[in-house]
């Protein structure tokens, strides 16, 4: 039964992983360019479901860690510093803010600590609009420039969305590894029971502080590749508006399940587009269908998955490692 | 309740659209419907709509009706691309929007590349100096008004010292930067700056900020209510004028929102669906009774850019996107032309615009235009 | 012999309530102590401060004559002492395997070797061997949440003995474990105090289950020690009956 | 000088009074039924305009307006609201109840852009644009209006809840549902009557505040965020705590705004939050939350 399960989990991803691949052949420029967003996001929502779904600390600072990513790049690409070095920075510098950001974790609990994170996103944001001689304040910076791998340059629609897809697909495979070793496991005892974790030698505090790291350093990555998607930066896109949006798409995907957060930004990123058909009634629509979703599934699309398999099945093997059952985890 | 009426209506009259296919060319709006913008984007939308319509209604350009698509940008760059890179794969035959000149600087390259022209409601100085030979402008840009007001400052107002409040987004900022030039150029003092949020409510503070600096002229920069909000605390808390600001303080809408409060404010008046001419007065009726609320500076954009490529289209007597462009530089059209222009209109080389525009008080409720400025080319 | 783990003058007290009042006591190699009292005795709150997961307002409390008052309890863990609660803390969403694995992996390598290092962090044979002692064998491979009560206490038990502990304290183990189940506790308690020569320490209501087990008694009643000797004096005792019939 | 700060004081006090009533809204849902309402702003901006739907299109007088917007509201925020939203969903914890209330918001705000219209509109004051001058400094007539009737609430609110059975009731629900469910108190109706109360008070601070506000579809965006700030200050689960909050926000926000730096006037207050948490993660009149180990 669990063969069929896995089945089933596997087959899934089969199947997404080959219409990601030829996705762009199917689409206008229009449709790879949304896709390409997908991705990026997707990231960015994967490092927030380290932080909320996997270790059980609440972010809504998520928006920022995506600026500062974007700006790092933004900033540097523009002055003629090639993508690469930026991209680390970008990654490496949010997993230190993250890491400072972390202390008030370890102080404060749920509401209060939403409320720490969301403070903190205000603040950077109000940076990025005041600070003009840094980020060219509400003017933004413009033409930032696509990067070239290996001396091919992937500006063009199509390459750069390989170019995003390939970024989505390591960050997939190394928080799938990280989350099979112990540290996985510590992340996932500090949600479920910290003082039982704490008494077994699990440092808490030191695995609360590496999980918001971890997730502000993705939220980096996947800005230091939102500003050559979009190749003009400015603060309106880091707004409040896009935590509140990644932890939606966190939540709506199925929190502490690897594959939410890929639904999840299917559904923020994509969907909106969907009911576009709706005209002037979109956001309405979209509106809606969140309210709907969460009412019917509010353990998110994949805890409802997990809930029809696990009808249809009995309690499995939660060993070897299909979306179905790492979902369950 | 109209507005739910009209939704309907359009509504409809797509799926009609759709049916009658036929000759058709494409027309785009993609601008800010939702988000910080949504009012000025709306009122854009809403002045192309209402073109678009008598256009179709009188059999449309050469005898193609127009197909307009809408694409709302929420005010945010990413999604702004994305509905660009949407609206040109439709390939329309213009592209109208967007505001936020932000969405304008995302999407322009873009605009470049696919040689469709774009008629932007963007007023940024920068704009039409990036080189970009289908970019024009619907109402001229910051950098065009804002010496108009430097001068009259000091040449009507004679004043040394003024005390600056704006708001602190991309048309505000914009404006404030290019106003701080022009005053220092003409050696006025700025000696109070005073940035305030887009749909700030109390202005407590920052009136006794204004009346601290006690300046000779008080230069209030802001979208309509913030405006009409600002006007109100200062009465209250009897700050001095005299107060003097462009175009959107002494619009219609913020003398209805301000109240007395707003009698007395004076200054420049770029477009303004107030102006005392008779097309425009006609203009704002008609889009009253299609819209059911009084449009401001943003619906002439949308609804005189419709015309302006009615006009050459028809002149060139056939659908050439870079035949437009080439012609639209160095244009003027006179209302004896094109009566939809509504206003004498004429575009540089850099898709840059001029008009006459007007020097205004507002006197017991009602804008009264003081003097008319003529336009920068003569 | 010196004593593993010696309290001296513990002192607990919330707000006005003094919950543990100037307690001392050793716990000596190899030993099985008892704790026992009527509720609201302060047991759990004398656990809390021991182990730290609870400051106390006074005294102290050393590990192999080192002071570890007040410290964090993941590092006491670490040191050797582990501690089941008195209500379930094992980790549902955790399979039973992966449960014992968590309970050791802590005490492997560092930080990066957990991160870079085995899955299982070299603790697999070790949990394996655990599940057989426990009899959990058919359930190694299900999630914490799917196994009975009486099941989890064994799991909870057994994480507490993942690590190789030199003390344990466990907190009413038998509470809510049924005869048979109780039992099979008592005898894997006493075989892992034989054979790893591990030392406990009971809190415990289940009267028969302590005597039966511990071979050293604490009486504690309104958070002070009012008796302590082998299980046949304990019993004997008058302050003790005379607290538990007060009670 | 002393003028500007007694200005700047009572303008603070004014706006604070109307966080205070939204942030007190927040704590009541909270204590009873752990809500975190994320559309409250939205709740506070809807009324207004089912007022003036009733005025322009049902050419009602401004007071029966007022009160059929308000039933309206109250049937729509408080009962529809929990029977609807929160009854389904408050079983899986705060966060889909979050994610849900967050559409919720941009419903609301959606709806009445494109059904009323996106311009700010004119609102019927409740008490003439004039002002009194007291010793040299100026208060509009309007503000102090809001400051006195919002006091009057929140008074014959904490006296309805300490005096009378069902407050008592209410108040032993939101300290602890099950000891209340214990003690036979009908826990699933007080726990309405808090979303109802919830849904008066925001119907009153919409009623208080367009005239000022002007009403717009975007005026719950801000507001709600400084009532959430408001009531995290006052420790979430205070009605004392959540009017402190409110008041102390509105008046920190001025004197940051002339003071300290209007370009970062958001900010101020929030870093300001931040170290009153830090120093007292339980808030500043909060009562600790005890974690059962």
């Amino acid at each position: 039964m669990s063969r069929h399960r896995g089945a089933i989990g596997w087959g899934a991803l089969a199947a997404a992983c080959v219409f990601l691949l030829v996705a762009p052949f199917l689409f206008r420029p229009y449709g790879v360019f949304i896709l390409a967003t997908w991705a990026v996001m997707t990231i960015a929502a994967i490092g927030l479901n380290l932080t909320l779904g996997y270790a059980g600390q609440i972010s809504l600072a998520q928006a920022a860690f995506v600026g500062i990513g974007s700006y790092i790049t933004a900033y540097l690409t523009t002055r003629g510093w090639p993508f690469w070095p930026t991209y680390v920075l970008g990654g490496v510098s949010c997993f230190a803010v993250g890491w400072l950001l972390g202390y008030p974790a370890l102080r404060v609990q749920h509401h209060y600590l939403a409320f720490v994170t969301l403070a903190f996103n205000t603040v950077i944001y109000l940076v990025f609009r005041n600070e003009e001689w840094l980020t060219g304040g509400i003017y933004g910076i413009t033409n930032v420039p696509r990067p070239s791998v290996l001396g091919f340059s992937v500006a063009k629609p199509i390459p750069f969305y390989y170019f995003c897809l390939a970024h989505l697909a390591l960050v997939s495979a190394a928080t799938w590894w990280l989350l099979r070793s112990p540290w996985g496991r510590a992340f996932i005892a500090l949600r479920e029971n910290p003082i039982r974790a704490l008494s077994l030698g699990v440092d808490t505090r030191r695995y609360t502080l590496i999980a918001f790291a971890l997730g502000a350093g993705l939220g980096g990555i996947s800005g230091t590749l939102y500003a050559p998607l979009v190749q003009f930066i400015d603060p309106t896109p880091f707004a409040l508006g896009l935590s509140l949006n990644l932890l939606l798409m966190v939540v709506v995907g199925g929190s502490g399940y690897f594959f939410g957060p890929f639904l999840g930004a299917v559904v923020a990123v994509l969907l909106p587009e969907w009911t576009r058909f709706a005209q002037n009634y979109y956001l309405m629509g979209y509106a809606v269908l969140v309210m709907l979703l969460m009412v019917f599934c509010p353990s998110g699309l994949f805890g409802f998955a997990d809930r029809l398999l696990s009808a249809s099945t009995t309690r499995s093997p939660a060993e070897d490692g299909t979306p179905a059952q790492e979902a369950a985890r | 309740m109209t507005r739910l009426k009209f939704a309907l209506g359009a509504a409809a009259a797509l799926l009609l659209a759709g049916a009658a296919a036929g000759a058709e060319v494409k027309f785009a709006y993609v601008g800010e419907i939702s988000g910080s913008l949504a009012v000025s984007g709306g009122n854009f939308r809403d002045g192309v709509i209402l073109a678009v319509e008598e256009i179709n209604a009188k059999g449309g350009i050469l005898k193609q009706k127009i197909a307009l698509t809408q694409y709302d940008t929420q005010t945010n760059p990413g999604v702004a691309r994305a509905q660009m890179q949407k609206a040109l794969d439709g390939e329309p035959y213009a592209v109208f929007g967007p505001i936020f000149s932000g969405n304008v600087k995302v999407t322009m390259q873009m605009m470049q590349q696919a040689e469709v022209p774009h008629f932007i409601g963007g007023e940024a100085a920068e704009l039409v100096t990036l080189g970009d030979p289908y970019l024009f402008r619907t109402s001229f840009g910051q950098q065009i008004g804002m010496p108009k007001i430097a001068n009259y400052i000091r040449d009507e107002l004679k004043a040394k010292t003024l005390a600056l409040i704006w708001v602190n987004n991309d048309f505000g900022k914009g404006g404030r930067d290019k106003l701080m030039k022009e005053l220092a150029a003409r050696n006025i003092k700025v000696v109070a700056d005073v940035s305030t949020e887009s749909g700030q409510v109390d202005f407590a503070a920052d009136v006794v900020k204004l009346k601290a600096a006690n300046a000779d002229v008080v230069f209030v920069y802001s979208n309509e209510e913030e405006c009409a909000r600002i006007m109100r605390e200062a009465r209250k808390q009897g700050l001095k004028g005299p107060f003097v600001g462009d175009t959107t303080l002494l619009s219609q809408k913020t003398i209805e929102l301000a109240g007395d409060a707003a009698n007395g404010v004076q200054g420049h008046v770029g477009l303004s669906a107030d102006a005392p001419i008779p097309a425009v007065a006609d203009f704002k009726a008609r889009f009253q009774k299609r819209f059911n609320y009084i449009p401001d500076h943003n619906g002439l954009k949308g609804y005189s850019g419709v015309y302006a490529v009615k006009y050459v289209t028809e002149k060139l007597g056939k659908f050439d996107r870079k035949a437009l462009a080439k012609m639209m530089h160095g244009l003027t059209i006179t209302p004896k032309e094109e009566p939809g222009i509504l206003i004498e209109t004429s575009w540089d080389n850099t898709g840059e615009i001029d008009r006459i525009s007007f020097l205004a008080e507002v006197i017991n409720g009602q804008q009264k235009i003081t003097k008319t400025l003529p336009k920068l080319g003569k | 012999m010196s004593a593993v783990l010696s309290v001296r003058g513990l002192k607990k007290s919330f707000g006005g309530i003094v919950a543990v009042d100037d307690v001392s006591f050793d716990v000596h190699p190899g030993e099985i102590l008892g704790i026992i009292g009527p509720n609201g005795s302060g047991k759990s709150t004398l656990f809390n401060c021991v182990l730290g997961q609870l400051s106390p307002s006074g005294g102290s409390v050393e590990l192999d004559g080192r002071e570890v008052t007040g410290m964090r309890p993941c590092d006491l863990n670490r040191l050797g002492v582990s501690r089941t609660f008195q209500l379930l803390q094992v980790f549902p969403e955790l399979s039973v395997r992966e449960n014992l694995i968590l309970a050791g992996q802590e005490h492997r390598g560092n930080m990066l070797s957990r991160l870079f290092g085995r899955r299982d962090a070299g603790l697999g044979a070790e949990a394996d061997r655990m599940i057989e002692l426990f009899r959990l064998g058919h359930l190694a491979h299900q999630k914490a949440a799917g196994l009975s009560y009486g099941q989890q206490k064994l799991l909870d038990a057994a994480m507490a003995f993942m690590a190789g502990p030199r003390l344990v304290l466990l907190d009413e183990p038998a509470g809510g474990v049924n005869p048979t189940m109780l039992v099979s506790l008592r005898e894997r308690l006493k075989a892992l105090n034989t054979e790893q020569r591990a030392t406990f320490v009971v809190i415990e209501h289940n009267m028969e289950f302590v005597m039966a087990l511990c071979t050293r008694i604490v009486v504690l009643a309104e958070g002070r020690i009012i008796a302590e000797g082998e299980p046949e004096a304990v019993r004997n005792d008058p302050n003790v009956v005379r607290a538990y019939l007060g009670h | 000088m002393l003028a500007d700060i007694l200005q700047l004081f009572v303008a603070g006090l004014a706006t604070g009074a109307i966080y205070a009533l939204v942030a007190i809204g927040f704590t009541l849902l909270w204590q009873t039924s752990q809500t975190i309402n994320f559309a409250q702003g939205e709740f506070v901006m809807l009324p207004a305009f089912f007022v003036l739907i009733a005025m322009g299109f049902f050419k009602l007088p401004f007071w029966a307006a007022v009160l059929a917007g308000g039933a309206v509201s109250v049937l729509l925020l408080g009962y529809l609201f929990k029977k609807l939203m929160v009854d389904p969903m408050i079983r899986h914890g705060v966060l889909p109840l979050v994610i849900a209330t967050i559409g919720l918001a941009i419903l609301m705000k959606e709806s009445v852009r494109e059904f009323y219209g996106a311009d700010a509109w004119p609102f019927p004051p409740l008490a003439a644009a004039t002002n009194v001058t007291v010793f040299g400094v100026s208060f509009a007539v309007q503000s102090l209006v809001v400051l006195v009737i919002s006091i009057a609430a929140v008074a014959a609110l904490q006296l309805f809840l300490n005096g009378t059975r069902t407050g008592r009731c209410m108040q032993a629900t939101a300290q602890n549902p099950t000891v209340a469910r214990l003690l036979g108190i009908p826990v699933e109706r007080m726990i309405l009557y808090t979303f109802l109360i919830n849904a008066a008070l925001v119907v009153l601070a919409s009623i208080l505040i367009t005239p000022i506000y002007l009403a717009k579809f975007t005026n719950g965006e801000l507001l709600g965020l400084y009532a959430f700030i408001a009531a995290i200050i006052g420790g979430f689960n205070q009605i004392r705590g959540a009017i402190a909050g409110g008041l102390l926000l509105g008046v920190v926000d001025n004197f940051t705004a002339v003071y300290i730096s209007s370009q970062y006037r958001m900010a101020v207050p929030l870093v300001f939050l931040i170290v009153i948490i830090l120093f007292r993660p339980q808030g500043l009149l909060g009562r600790v939350e005890e974690r059962t180990v």
